[in-house]
């Protein structure tokens, strides 16, 4: 199941080399900043994925590895003030976006401290001080939010932008059509970013779209829509610098569907490999493509990154995340009196 | 004091909203229209222009959130269904998202949007273009629900809910439109959460919201020539609701009928109901009547549309019958099947 | 507004030449019949218009005068059990299936005779007796239940078919996006016959569409979909040929988009051309391609009727309409014993 | 007998009516899913294939569509829906369509559907993943709701509401998976709109919904050893209601809590506290208390979690309250914001 679509990938031409020319126009620091955030949202996720398995952490973790090239390589084009919106795979993209780590894991852990208070858990991460207003679960759901956003940015005649990240099941909902629609019909400035993993839940996508090249989606809309290599940090940035800024000069949208895979399973660290929903060869096929191991090795063969720094990278980091299961663990649960507050701002009535 | 009627009203209240705030837009089917919603939007789109009137493609889900995501930057959009019945099709904008962001984000993002959601029913529409949904929405836990009777109110009410920080869904019934009233010109609030004596009594109150409570006064009219001093409680807010002055009245006449044009079953009628079983049982002399629409869909043919909705006679029958001063039975409003 | 649209039609390669090839087809049999159903549904409407300005038919209207030839072009190829869903402009429809003409006049009367015994008025026409399973007044509500049906036959194993019409607006409703998807996944017997009419209440289609070309929306869910000329018998009904017999011979849906005009206003006898809605130009230049007149005046060239005949079959008609009108003007109203009626099929709880 | 799971049971009954109607079939999100909807579908995809047992693309709307207009065609459908925050998605098909059909076509097509919804809450998954919608759907006149809470009534109730020419809404919670009781082999039908006493008592009426209905027993059995007998009334169906049961248990006890764990305001507590005060004045001898959720949207935090959601506890608590046996208020539950 799903290995038509790997296959069709497998013949495109992507990789390390396609690579080279698109990283070619990012500086070494650029490049740096985005090994980095990477970096952080595995070692993040890969954490989670032990605090999950541990039974520390209970709200239902959808984790992000596999995917790490698509919200770097597209937020690196963002401002504090652009908008994200994500999903119930929400904390790549909240990372990226500059969300405080220790406020996601206290929120993972249901305290009072966390980004959400304790009231959203991992679905619903929160950071409107880096324009990150908040993920929904519902699939699709928050893509009409992040038109709405556009429209609101063009209405108050600021260049912002808003992203919208989503996977390929969300493609089902009429509410994306609905969206690219009136996006493209406004001409707003919004990018869409659908990251087709393939899978939605169980559900491998050809037996969900008709039409499983999703990009082509936007033909019936009047607006760009191209396919990539998610894995391909060169290729997801240059695409997401065109449609962002696209989105920016007041062009309009633009439908970026990124080819990626889940590698653990739909939710929790479990890779979904038993019950016959998809094969360890498939697996293995996407993360012997890894797109960060990629980086890695693109920033040592050029010399811009030494295996010091990055092995001192990947220690800051860890000592960051130890950090923040510490903060998490030492964090208040909410209370009664939280857990009446809030469903309206202002006084109670 | 100038009188308008309710429709010019709600024209006058836009154009003021729209002029004195900028980040104030409208949105939603038909709001430029000469027909489509009645007179309310005549001359916004001319005086705001498209960018502010925002006349939508039929997708209501994501027009209401594209309200919904406006709001999230910063605007304070009044977002409108031309029926209540399409608004089935943006029940997830408005229930996952709106009514949740604020308590599921930790109080962290407010959605400063208001609802425009309009009944429009009789003449012969039908099933599916004459629905009241203001229970489903007062259901939901972070959504406001506003029920204007009076052209007063309304502006009160749509200026409320426009300033307010919360989702607000104001209930609009287009039987209201051509009610008259004195209306202040400049913008003035009505708190949410407040309700109002329309007409002191004491034998008896009805609590009606919207149209019904026209319907409660011409009742309380044709009563007193019978000797009969009903209460004409307008709820205004259904949610948050006045709990204090709806308790005060009841503890005062100590017989209650609530009057509600929407379905009978869990409707907002069964949460007076419930509230006055729940707190005012010793205060009570006899039973709770209801006086809504039966639970059925609406029908097409005039016929059955004068037998389906219910009137000021409804409310005349069940405080007759709480006062047992009549046999007459509540047949309409207490068919509940 | 909406004349650039009507341009673009201006210049197709259609009317009265094209049709007579496609015409050929046709045998003189099929050929009167069709002239007949379109005749039909024009008086009708006609004399509706006239009642509801007279103010004897009180329920909404929205009449199908000037898309005759769609619905009789169409349901040309179908059978008693193939179904018809329909909208809230649902009387060409009714009509075209084979609906009883007293029980649909009764029932714009609200009478207890009426094909929904007064409850539904003129949006909500059924007639299970023909395949016509009742039409939604809820723009692209209708689109889902027949994708459903012919799920339905599929299961049953039967070869029957179902068509869903609706307007231009609908292409604008998510449910319209989910409902093709599935259709193609699954293979569907169903056509989709977008009457498009340049207008959705009072919106030109332009200010809906990002791409007002409604039949590329096909292209996304991988089933077929043609622009045709909606006034153009021959075209209508070959391409209507291909569609029925694709989905009964099991190879799937089919997207029509049929280019039509309505003469009336949304609603009502009116025209909407006040209130700067569309030009007289514009109602001019759509009338003056009048599918039904092109007929007649063919099948009159052709020798295939003659002038008595013609003048013959619109006398019948309008006896009929007489006939119709008169049934429902005595008919009995329905009464509070049958508002309580038939919430639920079975005993009444 | 044979002792089942509520889970088991729901499994085998599936199969049995697949096995025994070829008009029957299963459409929804995970019904081929090895986890998506617990082990309830197991194995139906590898017996019946694919045609029968349809997992769908994520698409409320039309999906349920698709099974309205399968059951237009002659097909008995079950629409399954993973869980009820989703149906919001599908409410235009269900409420303008499924439940107006019959009736809006003059008695002259019926909609043979049942609509599984599913309540997933527990486990810190918050407000988007978490809710019980009965109320909504109960307020629509067109759709039965039917709430089993042990497997013997599920098997019962979910057979009727196939063989049902009506939409019927069948709610099911999750949490009722593991309960174990005697099931029948054979299929058997509970008529839609039948009560059933669980536990006879003489001092006061719990009248519950699905899970909350073991929460009262519960409640019964503490408060046994207080010397407090206490009647429980599995209501089953919401819509029809057995009225008759609920009326003359509360003519009996003279008091009455109602339990449903879904929202406060205007839910089906609501309704059936209205009903009592509309019908049963004379002979309560208290008011009508309920336990609900408080009108607050699900949180995450499992902290929060054991706060939100009500257990025996607060039926006891509220029982105590009525017989006056207990300053202790019932403060979750009767927190109403
Ligand atoms: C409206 C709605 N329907 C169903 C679900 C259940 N659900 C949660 S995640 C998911 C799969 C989504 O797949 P996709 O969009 O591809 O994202 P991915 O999980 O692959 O990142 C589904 C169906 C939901 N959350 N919302
Ligand atoms: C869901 C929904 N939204 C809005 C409406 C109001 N409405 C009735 S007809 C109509 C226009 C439909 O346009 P189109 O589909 O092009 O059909 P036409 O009237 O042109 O035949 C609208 C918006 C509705 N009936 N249903
Ligand atoms: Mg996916
Ligand atoms: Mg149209």
């Amino acid at each position: 199941m799903g290995s038509a679509l790997a296959n069709r990938i497998k013949t495109a031409p992507a990789g390390l080399d396609c690579q080279h020319d698109h990283l070619a126009e990012c500086s070494p620091e650029e490049l740096r900043e985005m090994a980095r955030v990477m970096t952080r949202i595995r070692l993040v996720e890969e954490r989670i994925a032990e605090l999950v398995a541990g039974g520390e952490i209970i709200c239902p973790c959808h984790l992000y590895i596999g995917q790490e090239v698509i919200a770097a390589g597209v937020s690196a084009h963002l401002r504090p003030d652009d908008f994200v919106f994500s999903t119930h795979r929400s904390h790549g993209h909240y990372l990226a976006k500059g969300g405080d780590l220790k406020a996601m894991m206290a929120e993972l852990f249901g305290r009072r401290t966390g980004c959400s208070r304790g009231k959203g858990g991992s679905m619903h991460l929160v950071a409107p001080e880096v324009g990150y207003p908040g993920s929904s679960a519902i699939v699709a759901g928050s893509i009409p939010l992040a038109v709405g956003a556009a429209l609101g940015f063009k209405l108050r005649r600021v260049d912002c932008v808003a992203v919208a990240f989503f996977g390929d099941g969300a493609a089902c909902e009429g509410a994306f059509y609905e969206s690219l629609n009136f996006a493209a019909l406004k001409k707003l400035p919004v990018v869409f970013v659908c990251e087709n993993n393939f899978y939605s839940t169980h559900m491998p996508l050809e037996e969900m779209q008709a039409e499983p090249e999703l990009y082509k989606k936007a033909a019936g809309f009047n607006l760009p829509g191209v396919r990539l290599d998610g894995g391909n940090l060169g290729e997801v940035w240059t695409t997401a610098r065109e449609a962002v800024q696209r989105a920016r000069q007041g062009h309009g949208p633009t439908l970026m569907e990124c080819l990626t895979y889940r590698w653990r399973g739909h939710v929790g660290p479990d890779y979904d490999l038993d019950k016959d929903l998809r094969t360890l060869e498939e697996l293995n096929w996407w993360m012997n493509r890894c797109g960060l191991k990629k980086l890695e090795e693109y920033l040592l063969s050029r010399g811009f990154i030494s295996g010091a720094e990055a092995a001192a990278m990947v220690q800051e980091i860890t000592g960051e995340i130890a950090a923040a299961v510490d903060f998490a663990r030492h964090s208040p649960f909410p209370d009664k009196k939280d857990l009446y507050l809030g469903v309206f701002k202002g006084k109670q009535p | 004091m100038r009188t308008l009627t309710y429709a010019q009203t709600f024209n006058e209240t836009l154009r003021q909203l729209l002029r004195g705030d900028e980040t104030v837009f409208l949105i939603g089917q038909g709001v430029k229209s000469p027909w489509y919603v009645g007179s309310t939007t005549l001359g916004l789109v001319q005086e705001f222009g498209e960018s502010r009137i925002i006349d939508t493609p039929v997708a209501e889900n994501a027009m209401t959130g594209v309200g919904i995501g406006a709001a999230l930057s910063g605007l304070r959009p009044i977002i409108e269904h031309p029926r209540m019945d399409f608004m089935y099709l943006a029940m997830d904008q408005l229930a996952n998202h709106a009514a949740n962001w604020y308590y599921m984000f930790g109080s962290r993002v407010p959605v400063p949007i208001t609802v425009w959601g309009i009944i429009n029913r009789g003449g012969e529409q039908a099933a599916q273009h004459s629905q009241a949904l203001q229970a489903m929405f007062a259901h939901l836990p972070g959504i406001k629900v506003v029920m204007p009777s009076t052209p007063y109110d309304l502006k009160g009410l749509l200026v409320a809910a426009v300033r307010d920080d919360n989702p607000v869904l104001l209930v609009d019934d287009r039987w209201l439109y051509e009610v008259q009233g004195e209306v202040p010109e400049e913008l003035y609030e009505i708190p949410l959460g407040q309700g109002i004596i329309r007409r002191p009594g004491s034998q008896a109150t009805v609590a009606a919201t919207s149209f019904m409570v026209h319907e409660a006064l011409k009742a309380a009219a044709a009563l007193e020539k019978q000797g009969v001093d009903l209460e004409v409680l307008d709820l205004r807010s259904v949610k948050p609701l006045d709990q204090e002055l709806l308790f005060a009245s009841v503890i005062k006449t100590g017989r209650l009928v609530v009057a509600d044009a929407a379905w009978k079953t869990c409707g907002v009628a069964a949460e007076i109901a419930a509230l006055a079983a729940e707190h005012l049982f010793a205060d009570l002399k006899g039973p709770v009547l209801r006086v809504t629409l039966p639970d059925l869909p609406a029908p097409a043919s005039a016929a059955l549309e004068k037998l389906y909705y219910p009137t000021h006679q409804d409310i005349e029958a069940a405080v007759l019958k709480l006062l047992g001063m009549n046999g007459q039975e509540v047949e309409k409003a207490a068919s509940g099947f």
